[in-house]
C-alpha cells in the first residue's frame, strides 16, 4: 500500500500518457494549420528583395512547398516518428542540429529558475502564511502586487539598466553564448536573465504557497494538533507544510510551464540563445519545421510538467495514492 | 475528587464586546460526564474548548477561571497551555475525517503525543500503550492497521481513532463536542459506550457537547442546558429529564421524537439569538409562553430547586413546585383504508458506476399516506429516492405515475409527472440557490412548468409561504438571511408551489435543530391532512418515523426487509435488522443513569 | 483598494480626457529627436521628435481598449466553454476540456507571437488575440468553479422541474459562479495590460505611428540616457494601471469574494 | 564545428590607455541585422553581416575602395573590346584559396557558373542579361576571355559589386575562399568564427586609409590570430554587450545611443557617410501613384531635414531622391526645397486631393518605419493621408512584395547608377516602381547607348540623363543617406576611416586591425 502505485494508478497513469501523446499531435496538427495561414513564405523571406519569381519557385520545390498540404504533414510526421524532425526550410540544417542547444540552454534557463523560485517561493509564502496580516505578510503582498504590475520585458530592462549599464557596472546585460557552449561555463552571463524569470514566477507562486498554507492553518486538523499541545514551529512543518505542498505542486507545475513561455520575452530581452529566440525568429522567417518541432517542445514540457506535477500530487497525497485499493 | 471547575467564564467576540458565553459555572468530578445541550448557536462549543485554553479565531476568553488539577488555564502562555492540551486536557470533535491530518499514518499522529508529552518514555512502552488504547476503543491494534492513514478508515473508525488520541494519555479532563453527528444510530451507540467505558474505568472527567437530549440522557449523569451563552438549568440527568423546570428545557424535550410512542411534537417557537443579537432579561423570553413584562427586563439569577438542581429563570421556584411537564399528547395513527396508488416502483436495480446499490426494490405510495424509508446509512435510500425523482439514470425496473410509467431523465417526462412529483432535498443549504432571492426561487417552478408571468407569480409565491408559515416579506430576502429552518420552509414552499401530489422528502430535518424539526414536521403533517399530499419520508430516525408516517419500509444493504403499518413494525419488528436499528435508538424516557448495561450493544466493532 | 481605485480611475481620467488636453497631435513631429523637456515639449521629445506628453496622453486608449476588451471577450467564452462542459459532462465535458488542454499546451506569449504573425497587428483584432489566450486558461477555472456549483442540490431542484439546460446554466450556475469569475476577471485584465504592453514591446503590438505606452517604451528605450522621460513615463502609466487593477481585483477578491486569488486556481488531480 | 565560442573570455578588459601594438590576438565583435537564414554561399548573401562576412572569406576579380573607387583586386587586367561587348579578364599570379589550391580561369568560370546555377543566386540579376555562360572561354591559364550577349561597358563595375570568386567543387558547407580570414565556424543568427590566412594574396598591399594605421614591422596582413562575430540583434543589447566589455567591436550602432557611447573614455566610434540609402516606393501602375503630379507633390512635401532630423539624428546628408551619390554622372544640381503650396496646387490639378493611401512598412533597415511616419505627417499638410502599416519582413517580401502599392526597400550602395538601374527599375521581375512604358523605354534606350560605350565622359553624360528622369518622373522617395555608425574599444586600432558602401565595421576591413596588447 505504500510507495508503489496501485495498478488501477498504474492504468491512470497510461491513460495519461496517452492523453498527453494526443495533446502534442494535436497541437502539432494545429501549429501546421497556423504556419499555413502565416503570410508570406519562406522562400521569399530567404531569397529577400533579391528574389526573382523563377527563383521563389525553384526555392519553393526544392523545399517542397508547392505538394498538398496534407501530404505535406504526413510527410513531417512520418518523419518526426522516425526520429528525423526534419530540416529547416531556412538554413537547410537538420532541426534537429537547429534546436538541439537551443533546447539545452533554454532547459538550463529555465531549470536553474525553478530550483531558486520554488524553494524560495515556498520559504517566502510559508512565512508570510504563518504571519498572516502581520508585516511581514502585508509587505510581502505589496512587493508581490508591485512585481505583477510589471510586464516581464520592463522587469528585464530594469535589472538591465540597475546591475548592467546605467546604475552599477556588475553584471553582463547580453548573453553571449558560441554553439555548443555551456550556460553554466559563464554564469555572471545567466545571471539577470534568471533574475528575470524569477522575479517573473514568483509573486504568483509564493502567493499560491501563502494561500495553501493559510487554507491548512484554518483546517481543523492544524486546531486539532494544537489542541493535542504540539509545539507552533512543529505544526508549521509536520502539519501544515505537508499538506500545503499539494498546491504548490500543482502550482509548481504551472510555473514550470509557464516560464518555458516565459523565456520568449527574456531571452529575447537578453539575446539569449534559446528556444524563445528561435521561436521568434522561425516565425519571422516562416520557417515551419521550425516553428513546428519549438511549438511541440513547448507543447510537450507543458505536458510532462503537469504530468509530473500530478504524478508527484499523487505520490505525496495518501489518498490519492492509495486509491483503488 | 473535582477535576476541573469553572467559574464566571466569558468568552468575547474580538473587538466587539459581545459575549458569546458567559456567567458560566460548573465543575466536573472524575469519572463523571457532564452532558452540555442546547440549540445551534447556543455557545456549547464556544464552552467546552475554553476547558482547553482556546478560542477560536476571532473569539478570546474575557474572564473567569478554569482550574483543572489545581491550575489555573485562564491566562496561561502558549507554551504552558501546550503542556496542558493532549495530556491533561484532551479534545474531541466533531468531524472526525475532518480533524485527522490526510497526511499522516495513524500511528505517527498517535505517537505524536509522546513525542511531546512524554519524551522519556521509552519507545516498547509508548508502543505496548498505543496498542492498548486502539484496543480500549474498539479498534484493530495491529501494526498494519496502525500503518494507515485516515481516509483509509470508516467513519466510526475515524472517529474512534479521535477517542484514542483523547484518552491516550490518560487525561483528567475530556471535552467531547458533538462526537457523534455523523454517524448513524448503531456506530453512534458503539462509540457511545466506548465514551463510558473509558471514562469510568481511567476516572476521566468528560464534558459531552450534543443537541441530541436523547444521547445525553443515556449518557451523562448530570445535564447542563444552554441558551444564548447561558447555562439555564442544570442538574442531575433524572432530574433535567424526569423534572425539567426552565421552560426552554421542557420545550427541548416536548420536541423530541420517540420511538415507542408517538407523541404530538412541539416546536419551539422563533430561533436562537446570535451573540450580540440577544435579547434584554431573560434572553429566552420572547419565545416562551410563560414569559411576562418582568421576563423581559429583569436577568434571572441562578436558583437551586433542590439541591444539584440549578434553574436560571425568574419563575423557577413557581414552575418547579408545578407537576413536571404535562405529559405530551400521544397521538393516534392514521388507520383505515389504503386510498388510490399514486407511485409505484417495482423491481428497480440500481447501479454507482459498476456498483449495485439497489437490488429488486418495490414498493407503492398511495394518495394521502405518507410513507417513511429507513435504513442505515448507506443502505440505498437517497438512491431509492433520487431514482423516483428522476435524478439518479443509471437504473433498471418499472416506476409509475398514476398508472402512467415514467421516464428515466426528470428532463423526459411529461410536464404534468414533473409537477406532481416534488422533490425536498436533505441539506437547506444546499438546496436553494444562494444568489436568487426567495421570490426569484419560488416563481422559477412556475415559469418553468406553467410558464406564468412573474406579476401573477407573485401573488402564488405570497400564498404558498403563507401556507409553510413565513412572511411574504420573504420573498425579498435571500438564502443566507435565514435559518435553516426557514429556508427548509422555503424548499418546503417551492415544492408546493407546483401543487404537487406526491413529495419525496430526503432527511429533511437531519441537519435541523430538534426544535425546528418538530416545526416542519408539523407543517408537513398539516399539509398532508389538509391537501392530502402524499409523503414518500426518507429518514434514518425511527423516532421521526413515529410520529409522522404511515407506513414504513425498512432497507439494508439496498433491500427492502420489511415493511408495514408504522406501529406494527415498531412495535413487533420483524426482522433482526429493524430489531437492532430500534435498539440502537437513544431514548429520552428511558432511566436515566449512567448504567452502562443499558447500552444496547457490544463493543466490537463488527467491521 | 482605495489605493486601486484611485488608481485606476486617474489612469481612466487620463485615458479620458487626455487626448483633449494634448498640446500636439501624438504624430506630430515638434523637434528634434530626444530633447529634454522644455516648455513646447513638458516632458521632451521621443525618437522620431514627437511630444512624448501628448503621446502618454494619447498612448493609453489602445492599452486600455485592447486588454479591457480581450478580457472581456476571453473571460466571457472562456467560462462559457467550462461552464457548457461543467454542466453537460459526458463527452460534451472531455471533447471540450480536452480541447482546451490542447490550446493551454501553448504558451500564451507563443499563441500570441502566431497569432500576430498569422493576422498581423490590426488593432481591431488585438483584443480577439488576447481573448484567444485567456480562453482555455479561464475555460479551466470556470470549470472548476461550476463543476462544484452543478453538483449542489439546487441544481438537480432545476432539473427536476424539466428547466431546459440553457436556463439552468444562465439561471442557477451563472449566478453562482460570478464571484469567481469577476476574480479571474480582474486578474486577467492585470495580466492582459502585461501581455499587451509585452506585445508592443517586442514589436508584434500596435505599430507606429500609433501612441501606446509599450509601443513607446520600444521606442524610447534605444534613448533612455539621452531622455528618460520617454521610457519612464508610459513605463509608470502602464504600471499605474497594472497596480491599480491588480489592486482591486485583489480587494474585490479579499472582501466580497472572500477568496485569496492564488492567480491560477491549481486543479484537481482526477482519479 | 568549433567549440572554443568567442564570448569565452571578457574580450576586453581594463579600461584606460591602450597598450603597444601586438600582433595576434582575438578580435570578438558583434553585429546586428542577422537572420536565421544566413549562410556563407557567397551566391545567396541577403544580409548586412553575411555581407561584410563575404569580404573577410572570400576576394574579387575587381572592388570598389571604402570611398567607393573602382579598383582592380585579384584581377591584374579586366578589359573590354571596342564595341564593349567582349571581355578578358587575367587573375593576379600566385593567389591561393583557404584549401591551399592556386587561383585560376578555371575557377572564376567555374564562379560565373555557379552563380547562374544555385537556386537563389542574388548576384544572378546583374550578370543574367548580359553573361552567357556558352561563351566564356579560357585562354590561358589565368585567363579567360567573354562573350557578352550585348554590349556592356560597364560589366568590369558589375564584378566590383559583391561577386565572390570560388574554387573549383566549392562547397558552401565548407567555404574557402581567397579572403584575409578562413573559415572555422558559422552558426546562423549566432556566431561566426574565423582564423587568420596566412598566406593570404594581399598580405602586403595598401590599406584603406585608417588614423590608426598600424605601424610599420607589424608584418603582413592579418594581423589578428581570430575574429569572432557574434549576433546580437538586439540594438539596445549590442550597446550593452559593448559597454560591459563583452565584446570589441560593434556595427549599426542607432544614433540615439552615441552618446552613451561617448560617456566611456575608452570606447571610440567609428562613423563614416555612406551611399547607403532607404527609400519609399510608389508603384505607378497602382492608383494615386500612376498620376506623376501625385509622386511629385508627396516628393515636395516631404521635410528631408526634418525626415534626417528624426530618422537618423542628422547623421547623414540629405538627398533628393537619386541614389548612388558616389556614381560617375551624379547630379548634385538637381535637388529640391520643400514645397507645400507647389505640392498642394499639383494635388488640386490632378484632382487628387484629400486622397488616403497605405503604406506598408518593414523593418528593412533601422530607420524605414521612421521614415515611413515623418512621410506620413508631412503628407498630411498637402491633404494626403498616409496610413502606415508596419509588417515583417516575411510578409514584405512576400508575394506582394513587387505589387505593394506604397513601400520601402533599402539598398547598399553599388557605386555605379547603371548596375544600380539594372537591378531595380529597369528589371522586368524585380521592379517595384513599375514604370510607365514611355520612361522605361526612353531609360532603356540611354541604359544601352551607356553600357555601348566604353567614353566615361560620354557615359556619365548618359547617366546624367537618366537621373534626369528620375528626378521628374521616377517612384522612389529618398530623403538622405544615412551614415553608418561603429563603436569599438580603443585597444582596437586600424580602423578605416570610411566606409561609404555602408556595409559597417570599417567596411570589413578585418585584415588591417590590430590590438594595442
Ligand atoms: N470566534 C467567533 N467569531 C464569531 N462568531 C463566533 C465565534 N465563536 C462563536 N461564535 C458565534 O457564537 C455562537 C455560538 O457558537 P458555538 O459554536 O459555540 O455554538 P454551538 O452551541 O456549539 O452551536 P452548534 O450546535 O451549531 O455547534 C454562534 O452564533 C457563532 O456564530
Ligand atoms: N456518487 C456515488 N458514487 C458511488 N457510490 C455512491 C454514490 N452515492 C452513493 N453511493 C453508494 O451507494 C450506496 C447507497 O447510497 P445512498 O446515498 O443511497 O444511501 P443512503 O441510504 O441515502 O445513506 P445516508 O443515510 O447516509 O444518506 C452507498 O453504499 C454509497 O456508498
Ligand atoms: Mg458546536
Ligand atoms: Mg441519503
Amino acid at each position: 500500500m505504500d510507495g508503489r502505485f496501485s495498478g488501477s494508478r498504474r492504468l491512470w497513469l497510461v491513460r495519461r500518457l496517452l492523453l498527453g501523446a494526443a495533446v502534442v499531435l494535436l497541437v502539432s496538427v494545429l501549429v501546421f494549420a497556423a504556419t499555413q495561414v502565416l503570410p508570406g513564405d519562406p522562400a521569399r523571406a530567404v531569397l529577400g528583395h533579391d528574389a526573382t519569381p523563377e527563383s521563389v519557385a525553384a526555392l519553393r520545390a526544392e523545399l517542397g512547398l508547392d505538394r498538398p498540404l496534407i501530404s505535406q504533414y504526413l510527410a513531417w510526421l512520418g518523419h518526426i516518428v522516425t526520429g528525423d524532425l526534419g530540416q529547416s526550410l531556412v538554413t537547410r540544417e537538420p532541426v534537429a542540429a537547429l534546436i538541439g542547444d537551443r533546447t539545452i540552454n533554454s532547459a538550463v534557463l529555465v531549470v536553474i529558475s525553478a530550483a531558486i523560485v520554488v524553494p524560495l517561493s515556498v520559504f517566502v509564502g510559508a512565512l508570510a502564511g504563518r504571519r498572516r496580516d502581520r508585516k511581514f505578510d502585508k509587505a510581502m503582498l505589496v512587493v508581490t502586487l508591485g512585481l505583477t504590475a510589471l510586464p516581464e520585458a520592463i522587469i528585464a530592462l530594469l535589472l538591465v539598466i540597475l546591475f548592467s549599464t546605467s546604475v552599477l557596472r556588475l553584471l553582463p546585460g547580453t548573453v553571449l553564448l558560441g554553439p555548443g557552449q555551456n550556460p553554466l561555463g559563464q554564469p555572471a552571463q545567466l545571471v539577470l536573465p534568471v533574475a528575470a524569470l524569477v522575479l517573473g514566477v514568483l509573486p504568483y507562486l509564493s502567493r499560491l504557497v501563502r494561500g495553501s498554507v493559510i487554507d491548512v492553518y484554518e483546517s481543523e486538523y492544524v486546531r486539532i494538533a494544537r489542541l493535542k499541545g504540539v509545539p507552533e514551529r512543529v505544526v508549521l512543518r509536520r502539519h501544515v507544510l505537508s499538506n500545503a505542498l499539494v498546491p504548490a505542486i500543482q502550482g509548481t507545475a504551472l510555473a514550470l510551464a509557464y516560464l518555458t513561455g516565459g523565456v520568449v520575452v527574456v531571452e529575447q530581452v537578453f539575446n539569449y540563445p534559446g528556444l524563445g529566440t528561435t521561436l521568434v525568429d522561425a516565425v519571422n522567417n516562416r520557417d515551419f519545421p521550425v516553428i513546428q518541432m519549438v511549438c511541440l517542445v513547448f507543447a510537450a514540457c507543458y505536458v510532462i510538467f503537469n504530468l509530473l506535477g500530478d504524478v508527484l500530487t499523487v505520490y505525496v497525497t495518501p489518498r490519492l495514492r492509495t486509491a483503488g485499493q | 475528587m473535582t477535576a476541573v471547575t469553572v467559574k464566571g467564564l466569558r468568552v468575547d467576540l474580538d473587538g466587539r464586546g459581545v459575549d458569546v458565553v458567559d456567567l458560566v459555572d460548573f465543575e466536573i468530578a472524575a469519572g463523571e460526564v457532564l452532558g452540555l445541550v442546547g440549540e445551534s448557536g447556543s455557545g456549547k462549543t464556544t464552552a467546552g474548548v475554553t476547558l482547553l485554553g482556546d478560542a477560536r479565531r476571532g473569539a478570546t476568553i474575557a474572564g473567569g477561571s478554569i482550574v483543572l488539577g489545581g491550575q489555573e488555564v485562564v491566562g496561561l502562555g502558549q507554551g504552558q497551555l501546550a503542556k496542558l492540551r493532549g495530556s491533561s486536557v484532551a479534545y474531541v470533535p466533531q468531524d472526525p475525517a475532518m480533524a485527522l491530518n490526510p497526511a499522516l499514518r495513524l500511528r505517527r499522529q498517535l505517537d505524536e503525543l509522546f513525542e511531546f508529552h512524554r519524551p522519556d518514555m521509552p519507545e516498547p512502552d509508548r508502543d505496548a500503550r498505543i496498542k492498548a488504547t486502539m484496543r480500549e476503543v474498539g479498534l484493530d491494534d495491529s501494526d498494519a492497521f496502525l500503518a494507515r492513514f485516515p481516509h483509509q478508515l470508516s467513519g466510526g473508525q475515524q472517529q474512534r481513532v479521535t477517542l484514542a488520541l483523547a484518552f491516550l494519555l490518560r487525561p483528567r479532563v475530556i471535552v467531547l463536542d458533538e462526537p457523534t453527528t455523523g454517524l448513524d444510530v448503531t456506530t453512534q451507540a458503539r462509540v457511545l459506550a466506548t465514551v463510558r467505558d473509558l471514562c469510568a474505568s481511567h476516572q476521566v472527567a468528560a464534558l459531552y457537547v450534543t443537541h441530541d437530549m436523547a444521547v445525553v440522557a443515556g449518557l451523562a449523569h448530570r445535564v447542563m442546558v444552554m441558551y444564548a451563552g447561558r447555562i439555564v438549568e442544570a442538574g442531575p440527568s433524572s432530574r433535567i429529564f424526569g423534572e425539567p423546570v426552565h421552560p426552554y428545557t421542557r420545550a427541548l424535550i416536548a420536541a423530541v421524537p420517540q420511538v415507542s410512542e408517538r407523541r404530538e411534537l412541539t416546536a419551539i417557537p422563533g430561533d436562537t439569538p446570535m451573540p450580540g443579537r440577544r435579547p434584554g432579561g431573560c434572553a429566552f423570553h420572547p419565545r416562551c409562553k410563560h414569559a411576562d413584562p418582568a421576563c423581559a427586563t429583569t436577568v434571572p439569577e441562578p436558583v437551586e430547586v433542590v439541591p444539584g438542581h440549578i434553574v436560571r429563570c425568574l419563575h423557577a421556584t413557581r414552575f418547579a413546585a408545578e407537576p413536571a411537564q404535562p405529559a405530551p399528547a400521544l397521538t393516534a395513527g392514521r388507520t383505515g383504508e389504503r386510498g388510490e396508488v399514486l407511485l409505484e416502483v417495482t423491481g428497480v436495480d440500481a447501479f454507482h458506476g459498476r456498483k449495485q446499490v439497489l437490488h429488486d426494490v418495490s414498493l407503492t405510495l398511495a394518495k394521502g399516506e405518507c410513507l417513511a424509508l429507513v435504513g442505515e446509512s448507506g443502505s440505498g435510500k437517497t438512491t431509492l429516492a433520487r431514482c423516483v425523482i428522476g435524478l439518479h439514470r443509471n437504473h433498471t425496473g418499472t416506476m409509475t405515475f398514476q398508472g402512467a410509467p415514467l421516464a428515466t431523465r426528470a428532463r423526459d417526462r411529461s410536464r404534468e409527472s414533473r409537477r406532481a412529483i416534488q422533490y425536498i432535498f436533505q441539506s437547506p443549504y444546499n438546496s436553494l440557490n444562494p444568489r436568487r432571492s426567495i421570490g426569484e426561487t419560488l416563481r422559477e417552478p412556475l415559469k418553468v412548468l406553467f410558464g406564468m408571468s412573474a406579476a401573477k407569480a407573485a401573488a402564488e409565491v405570497a400564498e404558498v409561504l403563507e401556507r409553510v408559515s413565513l412572511s411574504p416579506a420573504a420573498a425579498a430576502s435571500y438564502p443566507d438571511q435565514l435559518s435553516g429552518g426557514e429556508r427548509q420552509r422555503v424548499a418546503i414552499a417551492r415544492a408546493l408551489v407546483c401543487r404537487p401530489e406526491v413529495l419525496i422528502c430526503d432527511e429533511i430535518t437531519s441537519a435541523l435543530d430538534v426544535s425546528v424539526q418538530a416545526s416542519i414536521v408539523r407543517l408537513l403533517r398539516r399539509l398532508q391532512d389538509e391537501e392530502g399530499l402524499a409523503l414518500l419520508f426518507v429518514t434514518h430516525n425511527l423516532g421521526l418515523v413515529r410520529a409522522v408516517a404511515d407506513h414504513v419500509v425498512a432497507m439494508r444493504a439496498g433491500r427492502i426487509v420489511e415493511g408495514g403499518p408504522v406501529d406494527d413494525v415498531l412495535d413487533r419488528p420483524g426482522d433482526q435488522f429493524t430489531r437492532d436499528l430500534i435498539a440502537a435508538t437513544p431514548e429520552l424516557s428511558a432511566v436515566p443513569t449512567g448504567d452502562p448495561s443499558r447500552l444496547p450493544l457490544s463493543l466490537e466493532d463488527p467491521t | 483598494m482605495r489605493i486601486g481605485l484611485v488608481l485606476t480611475g486617474l489612469i481612466l481620467l487620463i485615458i479620458a480626457i487626455g487626448p483633449l488636453l494634448a498640446p500636439h497631435s501624438h504624430s506630430a513631429i515638434v523637434g528634434a529627436p530626444y530633447q529634454p523637456p522644455s516648455s513646447l515639449a513638458m516632458l521632451g521629445t521621443d525618437y522620431l521628435g514627437e511630444d512624448v506628453l501628448s503621446r502618454v496622453l494619447e498612448g493609453g486608449r489602445s492599452i486600455v481598449w485592447v486588454s479591457f476588451v480581450g478580457t472581456l471577450l476571453g473571460v466571457g467564452v472562456g467560462s462559457a466553454i467550462g461552464m457548457t462542459a461543467a454542466y453537460s459532462g459526458g463527452v460534451v465535458d472531455e471533447v471540450l476540456m480536452r480541447a482546451m488542454d490542447v490550446l493551454r499546451a501553448f504558451p500564451p506569449m507563443v499563441l500570441i507571437l502566431l497569432l500576430v504573425s498569422m493576422a498581423q497587428a490590426e488593432l481591431a483584432l488585438m483584443p480577439l488575440i488576447v481573448a484567444i489566450a485567456w480562453v482555455p486558461q479561464v475555460a479551466r477555472v470556470a470549470y472548476g468553479a461550476a463543476k462544484e456549483v452543478v453538483a449542489r442540490e439546487f441544481v438537480e431542484s432545476a432539473e427536476t422541474l424539466g428547466a431546459s439546460r440553457l436556463r439552468i446554466v444562465r439561471r442557477e450556475v451563472l449566478p453562482n459562479v460570478m464571484t469567481p469569475l469577476m476574480v479571474e476577471f480582474g486578474l486577467r485584465l492585470t495580466w492582459s495590460i502585461g501581455i499587451v504592453t509585452t506585445m508592443s514591446f517586442l514589436g508584434v503590438g500596435l505599430q507606429p505611428p500609433a501612441a501606446d505606452w509599450g509601443l513607446m517604451i520600444r521606442e524610447n528605450y534605444q534613448g533612455l540616457a539621452l531622455q528618460p522621460w520617454g521610457v519612464v513615463v508610459p513605463a509608470l502609466c502602464v504600471a499605474a494601471f497594472t497596480f491599480g487593477t491588480n489592486l482591486m481585483a485583489e480587494g474585490f477578491a479579499r472582501t466580497v469574494a472572500r477568496v485569496s486569488p492564488a492567480a491560477e486556481t491549481p486543479k484537481e488531480v482526477t482519479v | 564545428a568549433c567549440g572554443s565560442g568567442g564570448g569565452a573570455q571578457p574580450a576586453a578588459t581594463g579600461a584606460g590607455a591602450a597598450g603597444k601594438p601586438t600582433r595576434g590576438g582575438r578580435l570578438t565583435v558583434a553585429t546586428g541585422g542577422a537572420k536565421g537564414s544566413d549562410t556563407l554561399d557567397p551566391v545567396l548573401l541577403n544580409s548586412a553581416p553575411v555581407s561584410f562576412m563575404a569580404r573577410v572569406l572570400y576576394d574579387q576579380l575587381a572592388d570598389f575602395s571604402n570611398d567607393l573607387q573602382y579598383r582592380l583586386a585579384m584581377a591584374e587586367l579586366i578589359e573590354p573590346n571596342k564595341a564593349g561587348d567582349e571581355w578578358t579578364i587575367r587573375v593576379k599570379d600566385g593567389i591561393e584559396f583557404h584549401n591551399g589550391k592556386t587561383l585560376d580561369a578555371e575557377d572564376v568560370i567555374f564562379t560565373f557558373k555557379r552563380t547562374f546555377t544555385q537556386a537563389g543566386s542574388v548576384t544572378l540579376g546583374k550578370f543574367k542579361p548580359y553573361v552567357d555562360l556558352d561563351e566564356i572561354k579560357k585562354v590561358d591559364k589565368r585567363t579567360i576571355r567573354m562573350k557578352l550577349l550585348r554590349p556592356n561597358s560597364t560589366f568590369n563595375y558589375a564584378l566590383a559589386s559583391p561577386h565572390k570568386i570560388v574554387p573549383v567543387d566549392f562547397d558552401p558547407r565548407n567555404p574557402v575562399g581567397t579572403g584575409p580570414f578562413k573559415y572555422k565556424s558559422f552558426t546562423a543568427n549566432r556566431q561566426w568564427v574565423c582564423e587568420r590566412f596566412a598566406n593570404y594574396w594581399n598580405a602586403d598591399g595598401e590599406s584603406e586609409p585608417s588614423d590608426s594605421a598600424a605601424p610599420a614591422g607589424l608584418g603582413a596582413k592579418p594581423y589578428l590570430d581570430e575574429l569572432v562575430v557574434n549576433v546580437i540583434n538586439d540594438d539596445s543589447a549590442r550597446t550593452n554587450a559593448l559597454v560591459t566589455g563583452q565584446v570589441d567591436a560593434i556595427n549599426m550602432v542607432q544614433f540615439a545611443q552615441i552618446p552613451l557611447i561617448g560617456q566611456h573614455q575608452q570606447l571610440k566610434l567609428l562613423e563614416s557617410e555612406t551611399g547607403a540609402w532607404t527609400g519609399i516606393y510608389m508603384n505607378m501602375e497602382e492608383p494615386p501613384f500612376d498620376d506623376v503630379r501625385v509622386r511629385q507633390a508627396l516628393r515636395l512635401a516631404i521635410d528631408r531635414e526634418q525626415a534626417l532630423s528624426s530618422c537618423v539624428s542628422g547623421h547623414g546628408r540629405v538627398a533628393y531622391d537619386l541614389p548612388e551619390p558616389y556614381a560617375p554622372g551624379y547630379p548634385t544640381e538637381l535637388t529640391r526645397k520643400r514645397d507645400i503650396e507647389k505640392a498642394k496646387a499639383l494635388l488640386k490639378e490632378a484632382g487628387k486631393e484629400n486622397i488616403t493611401v497605405e503604406l506598408v512598412a518593414g523593418p528593412v533597415s533601422a530607420e524605414a518605419v521612421s521614415m515611413a511616419t515623418v512621410l506620413a505627417n508631412n503628407a498630411a499638410e498637402i491633404g494626403i493621408t498616409i496610413k502606415v502599416r508596419q509588417v515583417d519582413t516575411a510578409t514584405l517580401f512576400g508575394p506582394q512584395f513587387h505589387s505593394w502599392p506604397f513601400s520601402v526597400d533599402k539598398w547598399p550602395a553599388q557605386g555605379n547608377y547603371l548596375t544600380l538601374l539594372a537591378l531595380t527599375d529597369l528589371s522586368e521581375s524585380t521592379t517595384l516602381t513599375h514604370m510607365p512604358k514611355a520612361d522605361l523605354d526612353a531609360l532603356r534606350d540611354l541604359h544601352d547607348k551607356a553600357l555601348s560605350t566604353v567614353d566615361e565622359a560620354k557615359r556619365a553624360e548618359l547617366t546624367r540623363q537618366m537621373y534626369q528622369i528620375q528626378f521628374d518622373r521616377g517612384g522612389w522617395i529618398i530623403p538622405f543617406f544615412a551614415n553608418v555608425v561603429n563603436a569599438h574599444h580603443a585597444k582596437v586600432a586600424g580602423w578605416p576611416k570610411q566606409d561609404a558602401s555602408g556595409r559597417s565595421f570599417g567596411n570589413a576591413h578585418f585584415e588591417q586591425l590590430y590590438l594595442n596588447g
